[in-house]
């Protein structure tokens, strides 16, 4: 007899939605049929918002979009206004700002590491990876004063010069994290039921991949090389070498091997960034009440999730007239249903994780 | 026609093309802080955009973005725009495609064309209340569906 | 061709052991959990607690009610009202309300205050009992430490 | 009838009645919070230390508090089996400990106390067989409440306590080959005689009785039938108050049960190492239920390492292990201890 197709809701109440998603589902048995996200719970109207908010009280809302990594979204954000104002950015700000951009990107990293090994069921990892997230917020926080919603950068450059002791700490958890990473893989990289829970699953050909415009580490374990920081360099991305992390398969496991070696890599450009950091100004003097001339401008930076852009459209007052957001997490999701249909039940959990996504960033 | 101030011969290329190919079609190509943007007619949004993706390599959407002009400038433009942001692995070249839409018109949809363009174009009908033929499930997206109104639109009341 | 070592560690278990070697390291390691009450963690110096209002050495308040941080507040937390006194050439307060509740804590007001009157305090323990504590007047906003908790918290049972 | 014939005939056995209700749930209150203080030092916390002693009364102030909170029924819930579900999950595994022993008898003037309650000759198979039953409180559980996860969990739960039944079945036959009885007192009191434990003679068994022990017990990486991220809570979901800490108890009951099974089977239940070695008699002057104790908390232990460490298997995966793996394995098993047995 077979069995019949049952509707189920997951979400948007449920442990492992990451927020508050709302995935219908129409399952045979354990075998996922169709499957449809639904989203808007967390809408809050943030394009409109920001229409009647002046350019330097956008910043501050950008913080809740991706909250996991306040400060990528910061950047696009300013980086897409300073292109649109014709702003030269001192060195010393650029390099501060690739800094606390990585630090973000670890940041985020880590946090998804845990989440994901935590939908798969390997709890502990979560407790481990958010050790280190710890450091990089107490960095954060005595750097900038805030620990998630961070806005830390502003128009210009970057609110405070990274001070002594702050470069201590920053050295601290660049020596720290790599230990309790490798703790960590050694709990899962090997491990049997990760592998069954991971390899194979979930998996997006090339083709696909670029058809759903998939961006981010998601894109990368597909087979694109395709990394904003080092093909069109920002904020003076150029100044540093990176290996741009690439797996063919394009499943739950490659998003994990990815992200895994992009925190090394982040490592790796913290360190070049503190070791080279050049003297001058961090922060440029812009006017107070900035009105900006009329013009367009769409500007993209390589986020932890993946390519996050900013269309900002002004009107010569100190308002934007159109600012539309470039979502890595609503371009990613929308890809779920083709990477989960056809799997079990159990790996629609771990597909969603491995895909990273942030409803505050979905909705808007 | 192909404008000489485009200082970046690969975007260059790209305006030239389309200005060969489509003529009449394009209404205006500007290209102002690096970025290439060309507008087109409505009804010529597909071939267009067919051919920035299969001759020209556009091999990606990166964003669509709805905008409104309230009040209406004038009989020229009309209200509504729908910008479409390309992009071209792994040369990282940006074109924008603008396109024209009045109050109550419905232009095609590309998910044909970019498969990515589905949540998008959901997107725009919910906030600007566009309508796009052709969509296979054209429904609101973040919105509840008795909703009423399209809350980007500048005449959307910003108070109960 | 699955290698020997492969075969091998898929039979006596050994990713499985690897895994426990690794727990079974981290279960004798010191443990990061600060209990709280007991110990705090000091926040950092910049750290963006409650906001404050401070006074001169002199006593008298530094805000010159020139309202640039009502004006730059992305969600509108201030209402000041100032007047100038008999005598002084500049203006003084004579209210203002700050609405905790829509503070978003991003620091917009301590950057653009021209005398540094407004400035955050380390304060981060903000539980209260009801809505009344969140709205601070001009005498709440230079209350500090203890004094501020019982202000925000006058439901505690101490 | 003297008095001390009513102590020892109708007291002593109403105590050990009593006890033997107490001990598993005194167990399940120590392994409740033994496992949320160890999950808790894996994961470099500290865990519950407020309430008592290093929090060890925790568990008993979260009972209170399931005590007291609404008993809520779905409207669409199948009342009878609903309430019976519970019920019978604990019934099932409280009732197999009637027949565990404890620790060796020992005598007060002339009357042997045995620390178990009722010795049979076939009591491995209903050990086995009354704590399957408890995966009849389980479907009745996800199907009574009329709701789709609990469904899921149910069906899950079914699938998986059934196929784990044949390996745990298969390797308990095994010690069956050397102890020629079935009776868990003669079983233990056959590891003395053999003078090695049958877990040494018999590490293949062990290892696949262990395996499928966890898996009867629905516990991590088997816990499929209640896995959180999925499941939300699988077939208690919709169970709320004391019923759902019937389940909880009657969850940490079972593993008790099992490490005592696997004790019991295969480490010489209340016998110190090396019994009949001279040199080592000074263990014997600790009492044979502390042995007991000492091994049983092994394994709970384990239980827990094992839960913080692993993620959790996947279904399709978790019946290829039974099946492809385990059931050949305990059937090529079985076949060679019969072989040596037949041999030697």
């Amino acid at each position: 007899m077979a069995f019949q197709e049952i509707a189920l809701n997951m979400g948007p109440q449920h442990p492992s939605t990451h927020g508050v998603l709302r995935l219908k589902l129409n399952v045979d048995n354990e075998v996922v049929r169709s499957l449809e996200p639904v989203i808007g719970y967390l809408h809050r109207g943030m394009e409109k918002l920001w229409e009647s908010q002046t350019y330097v009280q956008i910043i501050p809302l950008t913080d809740r979009l991706d909250y996991l990594a306040a400060l990528s979204n910061n950047l696009a954000y300013v980086l897409a206004v300073e292109k649109l104002m014709g702003l030269e950015i001192p060195k010393r700000a650029q390099y501060l700002r690739v800094i606390l951009v990585e630090l973000q990107r670890l940041a985020s990293h880590l946090a998804w590491l845990g989440f994901m090994a935590n939908d798969v069921g390997a709890m502990t990892v979560l407790l481990y990876s958010f050790e280190d997230r710890e450091e990089i917020l107490d960095i954060f926080e005595a750097y900038v004063g805030a620990r998630l919603t961070v806005h830390g950068m502003r128009i210009g450059g970057v609110p405070f010069d990274l001070d002594d002791p702050v470069i201590g700490m920053i050295r601290k958890a660049l020596d720290d994290i790599p230990k309790r990473i490798a703790d960590i893989e050694k709990l899962l990289n090997d491990n049997r039921i990760w592998l069954h829970r991971t390899q194979g699953v979930g998996a997006i050909s090339r083709d696909d991949a670029l058809a759903f415009g998939l961006t981010g580490p998601a894109l990368r374990a597909t087979g694109v090389a395709w990394d904003i920081r080092r093909d069109i360099p920002y904020s003076s991305y150029e100044d540093f070498e990176f290996d741009v992390p690439v797996r063919r398969n394009g499943d739950v496991n490659d998003r994990y091997l990815v992200r895994m070696e992009e925190i090394r890599q982040s490592l790796r450009i913290v360190r070049q960034a503190l070791d080279r950091l050049p003297a001058g100004e961090h922060l440029v003097k812009v006017p107070r009440v900035l009105k900006i001339p009329p013009g367009e401008v769409f500007h993209t930076i390589e986020a932890p999730k993946g390519e996050l852009g900013f269309y900002i459209k002004s009107n010569g007052t100190d308002k934007p007239e159109r600012v539309k957001m470039k979502s890595p997490s609503f371009i990613n999701l929308q890809s779920l249903e083709r990477m989960s249909k056809g799997d079990l039940f159990s790996d629609v959990v771990g597909i969603l994780g491995s895909l990273d996504i942030v409803l505050g960033e979905i909705d808007k | 026609m192909p404008e000489e101030w485009i200082d970046a011969p690969a975007l260059k290329a790209v305006a030239g093309s389309l200005a060969a190919r489509f003529g009449e079609a394009i209404l205006e190509t500007t290209f102002e802080k690096k970025e290439l943007a060309v507008r087109v007619r409505a009804e010529d949004v597909l071939p267009v955009l067919g051919h920035l993706k299969s001759e020209l390599g556009f091999n990606a959407l990166d964003d669509m973005i709805g905008l409104d002009r309230f009040p209406p400038p004038g009989d020229e433009r009309k209200r509504f725009a729908v910008l479409y942001q390309l992009y071209k692995f792994p040369e990282a070249l940006r074109v924008r495609v603008a396109v024209d839409v009045g109050e109550g018109e419905a232009i095609p949809s590309i998910v044909g064309l970019y498969r990515s363009a589905d949540w998008a174009e959901r997107e725009i009908f919910d906030m600007f209340g566009l309508r796009f033929l052709g969509h296979p499930d054209l429904r609101r997206i973040y919105l509840p569906d008795e909703f009423a109104g399209h809350p980007l639109r500048k005449d959307f009341p910003l108070e109960g | 061709m699955k290698s020997l070592q492969e075969i091998f560690q898929k039979v006596f278990l050994l990713d499985i052991l690897q895994g426990l070697l690794v727990t079974l390291k981290h279960y004798f390691s010191p443990k990061v959990t600060i209990q709280y009450p007991e110990k705090v963690k000091e926040p950092a110096a910049r750290f963006r607690g409650l906001l404050r209002l401070f006074r001169d050495e002199r006593g008298e308040p530094l805000c010159i009610a020139c309202k640039s941080c009502q004006r730059i507040c992305p969600t509108h937390c201030f209402d000041i009202e100032g007047a100038r006194p008999e005598g002084s050439k500049v203006l003084k307060p004579t209210k203002f309300d700050w609405t905790l509740d829509r503070c978003s804590f991003c620091g917009l007001c301590t950057e653009v205050c021209p005398t540094f009157a407004i400035r955050f305090s380390r304060e981060f323990r903000m539980s209260l009992l009801g809505k009344g504590p969140l709205l601070f007047h001009l005498e709440d906003m230079y209350t500090e430490g203890e004094a501020l908790q019982d202000r925000l918290c006058g439901g505690c049972l101490k | 009838m003297t008095g001390l014939t009513l102590l020892f005939d109708v007291l002593i056995p109403g105590l050990k009645i009593g006890a033997v209700i107490l001990y598993p749930m005194v167990m399940v209150i120590v392994l409740i919070w033994m496992e949320r203080r160890v999950v808790a030092f894996i994961q470099g916390r500290i865990g519950p230390n407020r309430v008592g002693f290093q929090g060890l009364l925790q568990p008993i102030a979260d009972a209170t508090k399931l005590f007291f909170k609404e008993d809520i029924i779905p409207r669409q819930a199948d009342q009878f089996f609903f309430n019976l579900a519970p019920v019978l999950v604990m019934v099932s595994s409280l009732l197999a400990f009637s027949f565990i022993p404890l620790g060796e008898p020992f005598e007060i003037k002339g009357y042997a106390i045995e620390l178990w309650i009722a010795q049979s000759p076939v009591g491995l198979l209903l050990v086995l067989g009354l704590s399957s039953i408890g995966v009849f409180g389980i479907i009745f559980g996800g199907w009574a409440s009329n709701s789709k996860y609990p469904l899921m969990g149910a069906l899950r739960a079914v699938v998986q306590i059934l196929s784990y039944e044949i390996p745990l079945g298969m390797t308990a036959l095994t010690v069956v080959f050397f102890s020629r009885s079935m009776d868990l007192v003669a079983i233990v009191n056959n590891q003395k005689d053999a003078r090695v434990w049958f877990g040494f003679l018999l590490p293949a068994s062990f290892l696949v009785f262990w395996i499928s022990g966890i898996a009867e017990t629905n516990r991590a990486p088997f816990d499929l039938p209640e896995a959180e991220s999925e499941l939300v809570a699988g077939y208690h979901t919709e169970y709320s108050g004391m019923k759902f800490a019937f389940f909880y108890i009657a969850e940490y009951a079972h593993m008790v049960l099992v490490s005592s099974l696997v004790v019991i089977l295969f480490f010489g239940g209340w016998l110190p190492p090396f019994p009949n070695v001279k040199a080592l008699a000074f263990l014997h002057a600790l009492p044979g239920f502390a042995w007991y104790l000492i091994k049983i908390m092994f394994f709970l232990y384990l239980y827990i390492w094992i839960r913080g460490t692993l993620p959790r298997y996947r279904f399709d995966v978790l019946i290829k292990l039974v099946w492809k793996w385990l059931v050949p394995l305990s059937v090529l098993n079985f076949v060679i201890v019969a072989l040596a047995w037949y041999l030697l």
